[in-house]
């Protein structure tokens, strides 16, 4: 696909984890940014609007959170990829507009910099407790992408993944940062408009009168139009057939939503991504995302030098979750530890993908200071001292 | 010490009313330092939701009175803002209104970043006085923070008024969204300087604009049944002695 | 089966090309008065010369929320209160497109309040057309915040205590540039209202009184459909220009309709496009 | 505490679950409700705008449900019991609002009666797929207490329930019922008012100026004050100390939130309530909450009379969840069979807790139905007779599913 150069700051730059996101949704074609002002995903919309002028994109300051969702989901059914960007209290009034997002199969990009909660918390200060929210925050089933980035140069990269992947699978995708990475500066380069992979919208090309919104191709997916191109179609959040009309039996509900799911369960192995480090031969094996696993590999490195054998999985794409690796690794690994700044979310989904044939272990991170990797150190420790197989979530005193 | 919680304190002694009996939810975050000597009641709530937060607070002990302290110039809360208007919930709603409004002070200029103005700088902002007033509000008026006695004397008076009171109170104060190294120390002189107190004036013309002075003064002042009162009222005439009037004005 | 299916096929409505047919029949019920504002909207579509395949129609939720489901235009049935968001969102992503809001009382003035007095604010080009029935209808009787004092509704069993909105007093002093109240019998004056509101730039908010004969009247007692056109006929007086203010509807009183407020306000697209041009110039200066 | 007998209409009924829970929760003495239309709850609503007001319970529709569940947030901290009642697009608008009366330790009950999702879904018809959201719907770390109830008489008896977890370890409760047990119409027995035991709100009885707004007692529960009585309070939603006052940045610390999560997870025992039948010799069980537990029934009754060694779990509390009782049962059974009206949320739950010793089978349903009986037979049949141990949830394919995707059924002409 036609890549817009102006959006594509080619170069090596000093920037922060939200500067950087805001040139990564620039970079993938974003022209559409709504969002609400709220700490620490400011500097986002900030960098954004300075660059805006010079590329063709639009931002709008929404009244709340709740019609900043709703507006970009009607922006990228004009046809422009849209993005919103937030943090905790917002993303959680975005929570019924992500179903609608998720109904109507609307790409989009949702970009969450955590921060601690719950409620107001601190808002300037970093927290990962809104994981479980992002698969789980609106009613009704659905499956979701959430990719957690864990530095600048991935909060660039992972917000035009997170563009690719929304127009791949017409699915909205969050990126679940937080406030330390999206204020870490750091060394991002940019590479040349023609390095950067985008993935073009599926549109359709038959006939007019043809047009089906919600008639599937094989993969699950439908194809889609702009508004304005003379389809005259209808979309609904209600239960609807492939014509988008409303239709309330439990057959229509089964045709509909049972799709939603599995247009992501069955590409589970496309989808998901994650990094190893030492897992080889590792007995203990730390599992981390987004900022905390800058930690796991500092603590890891430690650990190797002082004759332990640990190893890193670091998870790139959060939802859908590796079941699969997790359990080929509980079974090779005596124990996981994971790391997490809440008490204790991905830990559980650990806890059920290693079918007790690991022992998890968990560390609520952050409690003496984000860059304090004594407890980690220590559960280690613990852990490899650990001979018999204990039954649920171990969490250490340290 | 924050000026408009110093004033508040002055219109609470002036109304009469015992501080335990006051409740303030209010999104904005003041310190527990600021607010501690007032001896009332003090909620941080979230963002917007300070007016139906203090709808509960009145409807759970009608004895209560509620003073919701909102910020972000009516953006998030709005629809709260606009239904307890035409509700008459008893409240008296604090509006602070720190908005960079481009020009005003010749500061910030049209390219400040459009995230530090709680609205994109290039939108015209709304005139709260008068959205309250058209909603059904019982007592509107707008100050400067440094109209200290007018505002004090506003505070007291709609503390005693029954109904949803509103005031507008134009000061560069603590937001989370403003930097306040951006806007001009001074500028809230200026707001004071350029501001012409019109009282009685419809709010309809006391639009904010850059060209003209700031309208300040009291505004409405009438009166019309509160929600509790018609509540009392409807239910006592439909059902008669099967029904306890609710609250009232002792509790 | 379709009853419409044993009706001879060849035989077509003008409006059929405006409307789903294969949705009919619609799911009002006998003596509601939204569809008497749908065949409005439609003739007002044609009467307005505007590019069909550019304009899109959005609804929220509730009885008046499934009109866009029945419009054959690129339509929108979304959240409860959200239309004017989601709409904005649409004007702003592609500003060819003339955004047409077509929802109830309770989705627009209720939970989307805040949008709708925002958008009022902003002048984001669009239409609003809001049905108001007095009564939330597709829950089943609930009061709303147009419900007259002392109606009747399942969730104001006793009376409601809460006095009503008055729409276009609410819109008008939010901003909104054209402001114009019919009611359902007022077919032909409410088509050209609609039709010049497609034709204004700016929020233009049509409120269009219509008669629930299900919920709102049988709970109060006040006849069936017909009844409520006649009501209306005995009881609606115009009055064109009238201030906002005096626009408030009781129980069973009179209710002024006419068209109020028609004009100019730079909308939402014109201060932006200044702003950016504003900057532009300052920077090339600073150069 | 015995309930006042004012408060309750005692007698026998015939009445939806709706209605029962509004008349259950004002015999708890709930004397706010903020609500806000949606179907299928709303029935709920006009109950207690009915009765309400006959017993001096205040009533107000708000403007949204934003606004509903903050005025209930607001009422419970002006002393008086509070509840909301609402149903899936409600409850998502509910999220921010809901973490905040966690983090302010507010007792209120919120009554969702699910429908079928996502977005409006299936507004008339029943689903259960709001479990997960109601666990972890708001963002940050937080825990609370989530109730199932099956029938209308149990929409009465555990509303009440709701009420006296609620004000006993100062959280937020959520009854998460569906349209199904909300819109059934049956027998509801409203016991005399000395029969309904009652959990008064934990006042402080101590000197004025010691009061600690969030000093807890040693259940890790703060005693709670109200509003107007001369405290002086200083709230907020920021992380906050025990006198309340938020904390600055060098201070902070996670210890301040932690508690929130240690006072359901330590009290865990005493609020779990299950309901067991025949597990002790069971090779296959059948763990089931809400409307599914009713369908779950006649499918456990034909396996029985296969001659399968059938048990039945069933959840009342969903959170917290029973941990240790599955993983107890993951020993001696071969399978779990977890029919629920989604794609799969609480089978996930049993998966993580039966650590790989037993399978685990979802008998998933998308909604705006229930199971059709046989296929929950079908699945137990299928649990009994697997001998490997199988990763993962195994999705049963339903009859529907077949139907719809593989027979070929026509949605329209």
């Amino acid at each position: 696909m036609r890549i817009d150069k102006r959006g594509v700051l080619t170069g090596t730059w000093n920037l922060s984890g939200n500067q950087a996101c805001a040139e990564g949704a620039l970079a993938a074609g974003c022209r559409f940014l709504s969002a609400y002002p709220i700490p620490p995903s400011i500097e986002v919309v900030e960098r954004f609007t300075q660059r805006a002028k010079e590329v063709g994109a639009v931002f709008v300051q929404m009244e709340d959170e709740i019609s900043v969702l709703a507006a970009v989901l009607g922006a990228s059914w004009t046809g422009k990829k849209s993005m919103t960007v937030t943090s905790g209290p917002g993303f959680s009034n975005m929570m019924e507009h992500l179903g609608l997002g998720v109904m109507l199969e609307t790409p989009c990009v949702i970009v969450d910099i955590q921060r601690a909660g719950p409620a107001i918390g601190i808002p300037t200060r970093v927290g990962q407790g809104d994981m479980m929210q992002a698969r789980w925050g609106s009613h009704g089933d659905y499956e979701i992408i959430a990719l957690s980035p864990s530095s600048p140069q991935e909060m660039f990269d992972f917000t035009i993944k997170a563009f690719n992947l929304s127009e791949r699978y017409r699915v909205p995708v969050a990126v679940m940062s937080d406030a330390y990475v999206a204020h870490l500066k750091e060394k991002v380069v940019i590479p040349p408009a023609g390095k950067i992979k985008i993935k073009p919208r599926r549109y359709y090309k038959g006939r007019k009168d043809k047009y089906l919104p919600f008639k599937r191709d094989k993969d699950f997916v439908p194809r889609m139009v702009d508004i304005g191109a003379g389809y005259r179609f209808h979309v609904t959040g209600l239960t609807h057939d492939e014509r988008g009309y409303p239709i309330m039996f439990e057959e229509c509900q089964e045709h509909n939503v049972h799709p939603l799911v599995k247009k992501i369960r069955h590409y589970v192995d496309k989808i998901v991504e994650f990094q190893e480090v030492e897992t080889d031969d590792a007995e203990v094996v730390i599992i981390s995302y987004g900022a905390t696993s800058r930690f796991a590999l500092k603590a890891m490195e430690q650990a190797r030098k002082s004759g332990m054998k640990v190893g890193s999985l670091k998870l790139i794409t959060v939802w859908p979750f590796p079941d699969k690796r997790v359990a080929e690794l509980a079974k090779k690994a005596k124990a996981f530890v994971v790391l997490e700044i809440n008490y204790g979310q991905i830990v559980f989904e650990v806890e059920r993908c290693s079918y007790g044939n690991a022992n998890v272990a968990f560390v609520s991170h952050g409690e003496k200071g984000i860059d304090n990797i004594e407890d980690l150190l220590s559960t280690i420790e613990q852990v490899m001292k650990e001979k018999k197989v204990r039954k649920g979530i171990i969490e250490y005193r340290t | 010490m924050n000026p408009i919680i110093t004033v508040f304190s002055k219109g609470i002694e002036k109304s009469g009313i015992k501080p335990s009996k006051v409740s303030v939810p209010s999104d904005i975050p003041f310190g527990s330092e600021v607010v501690n000597h007032l001896g009332v009641d003090f909620f941080h709530t979230i963002r917007g939701r300070a007016i139906p937060f203090g709808t509960g607070l009145k409807l759970g002990n009608p004895a209560l009175k509620v003073v919701p302290f909102v910020g972000d110039l009516m953006t998030l809360g709005g629809n709260h803002f606009v239904h307890a208007g035409r509700r008459n919930m008893e409240l008296l709603v604090i509006c602070v209104n720190n908005f960079v409004y481009r020009k005003i002070g010749g500061q910030p200029a049209p390219s400040t970043p459009v995230t530090f103005s709680p609205y994109s700088t290039f939108e015209e902002p709304f005139n709260i006085p008068h959205l309250g007033n058209s909603c059904g509000a019982v007592y509107t008026a707008r100050w400067t923070a440094l109209h200290t006695d007018e505002l004090a004397n506003s505070i007291a008076e709609a503390l005693n008024k029954q109904g949803l009171s509103v005031i507008e109170v134009l000061s560069p104060g603590p937001n989370y969204y403003t930097k306040i190294e951006d806007i001009e120390s001074n500028l809230i002189n200026f707001y004071y300087e350029n501001s012409v107190i019109k009282n009685g004036e419809d709010p309809k013309n006391a639009r904010i604009t850059p060209e003209e002075k700031i309208v300040v003064g009291k505004f409405t002042d009438k009166e019309r049944p509160t929600f509790i009162d018609s509540y009392n009222a409807q239910l006592s005439k439909v059902l008669g002695d099967k029904f306890t009037p609710y609250g009232g004005k002792n509790g | 089966m379709s009853p419409l299916k044993t009706i001879d096929s060849k035989i077509v409505h003008p409006m059929d090309n405006l409307l789903r047919m294969e949705r009919i029949p619609h799911i009002w019920c006998p003596s509601c008065g939204i569809g008497l504002a749908v065949t409005a909207f439609t003739a007002a579509l044609e009467k307005a010369k505007i590019d069909l395949n550019k304009v899109a129609i959005v609804s929220g939720i509730g009885c008046t929320g499934r009109v866009a489901g029945y419009t054959k235009l690129d339509s929108f049935h979304t959240t409860h209160g959200r239309p004017i968001a989601f709409g904005t969102g649409i004007k702003i992503g592609n500003p060819e497109i003339k955004v047409v809001v077509f929802s109830g009382d309770g989705d627009l003035i209720a939970i989307g309040g805040n949008h709708f007095i925002h958008a009022a604010r902003r002048n984001i080009d669009m239409l609003v057309v809001c049905v108001n029935n007095f009564i939330y209808a597709m829950t089943g009787g609930q009061v709303a915040p147009t419900t007259p004092l002392a109606a009747y509704a399942t969730t104001s069993p006793y009376g409601c205590v809460e006095p009503p909105f008055n729409i276009p007093y609410l819109a008008d002093s939010s901003g909104a540039v054209y402001v114009a109240r019919w009611t359902t019998l007022h077919i032909r004056r409410l088509t050209n209202s609609i039709t010049e509101a497609l034709n204004k730039r700016g929020f233009s908010v049509v409120e269009v009184i219509s008669p629930c004969g299900m919920y709102y009247s049988r709970i109060n007692k006040l006849g069936d459909g017909l009844d409520m056109m006649k009501f209306y006929h005995d009881n609606a007086e115009i009055r064109h220009g009238e201030d906002t203010k005096n626009l408030g509807i009781g129980f069973q009183t009179k209710i002024i309709v006419g068209k109020f407020v028609d004009r100019e306000r730079p909308t939402y697209m014109d201060s932006y496009n200044k702003w950016l041009s504003e900057i532009k110039t300052e920077e090339k200066l600073r150069k | 505490m015995k309930a006042n007998p004012k408060d309750v209409n005692t007698g026998v009924y015939y009445i939806d679950g709706d209605v029962s829970s509004g008349y259950g929760a004002l015999a708890a003495g709930c004397k706010f409700v903020g609500g806000y239309p949606i179907t299928p709850s709303t029935e709920a609503f006009e109950a207690v705008c009915r009765r309400g007001p006959l017993v001096g319970a205040m009533f107000i529709q708000m403007e949204d449900e934003l606004g509903s569940i903050a005025s209930v947030v607001g009422a419970s901290w002006a002393g008086v019991k509070s509840m909301t009642i609402t149903s899936g697009p409600g409850f998502s608008l509910m999220m921010e609002t809901i973490g905040f009366g966690a983090m302010l330790e507010t007792p209120f009950v919120l009554l969702n009666i699910q429908r079928g999702g996502p977005s409006t879904g299936v507004p008339t018809k029943t689903g259960q797929a709001d479990m997960m959201q109601s666990r972890w719907g708001s963002h940050g770390d937080y825990e609370l207490i989530a109730i199932s109830p099956d029938s209308p008489q149990e929409m009465f008896d555990y509303t009440i329930k709701a009420f006296n977890l609620a004000e006993r370890y100062r959280c937020p409760v959520m009854i998460m019922s569906d349209e199904c047990v909300g819109h059934m119409t049956e027998k509801v027995v409203i016991p005399p008012a000395d029969e309904i035991e009652v959990e008064p709100r934990r006042f402080y009885d101590g000197p004025i100026n010691e009061y600690l707004p969030f000093k807890p007692d040693e259940d890790l529960v703060p005693p709670m004050v109200k509003a107007g009585d001369g405290y002086k309070l200083y709230i907020t939603g920021l992380i906050h100390d025990e006198r309340g006052y938020s904390i600055k940045n060098e201070e902070y610390k996670f210890i301040y939130t932690k508690r929130l999560v240690d006072k359901i997870r330590l009290n865990k025992d005493k609020i779990i309530e299950l309901k067991e039948e025949e597990t002790d010799d069971a090779e296959v069980v059948v763990v089931s909450y809400g409307i599914s537990s009713r369908v779950a029934v006649r499918g456990i009754e034909k396996a029985r009379e296969k001659g399968i060694k059938v048990g039945s779990l069933r959840l009342v509390t969903v959170w917290p969840f029973p941990d240790e009782k599955i993983a107890e049962l993951a020993k001696t059974i071969k399978a779990f069979v977890v029919p629920e009206i989604n794609y799969g949320q609480i089978a996930f739950e049993v998966e993580r807790c039966s650590h790989g010793e037993a399978n685990v089978i979802l008998v998933p349903h998308g909604g705006a139905g229930v199971h059709n009986p046989d296929d929950i037979c079908d699945a137990i049949e299928y649990a009994a007779k697997e001998k490997k141990r199988i990763e993962g949830v195994i999705e049963y394919k339903t009859k529907l599913e077949k139907l719809v995707f593989e027979e070929g059924y026509k949605l329209h002409e």
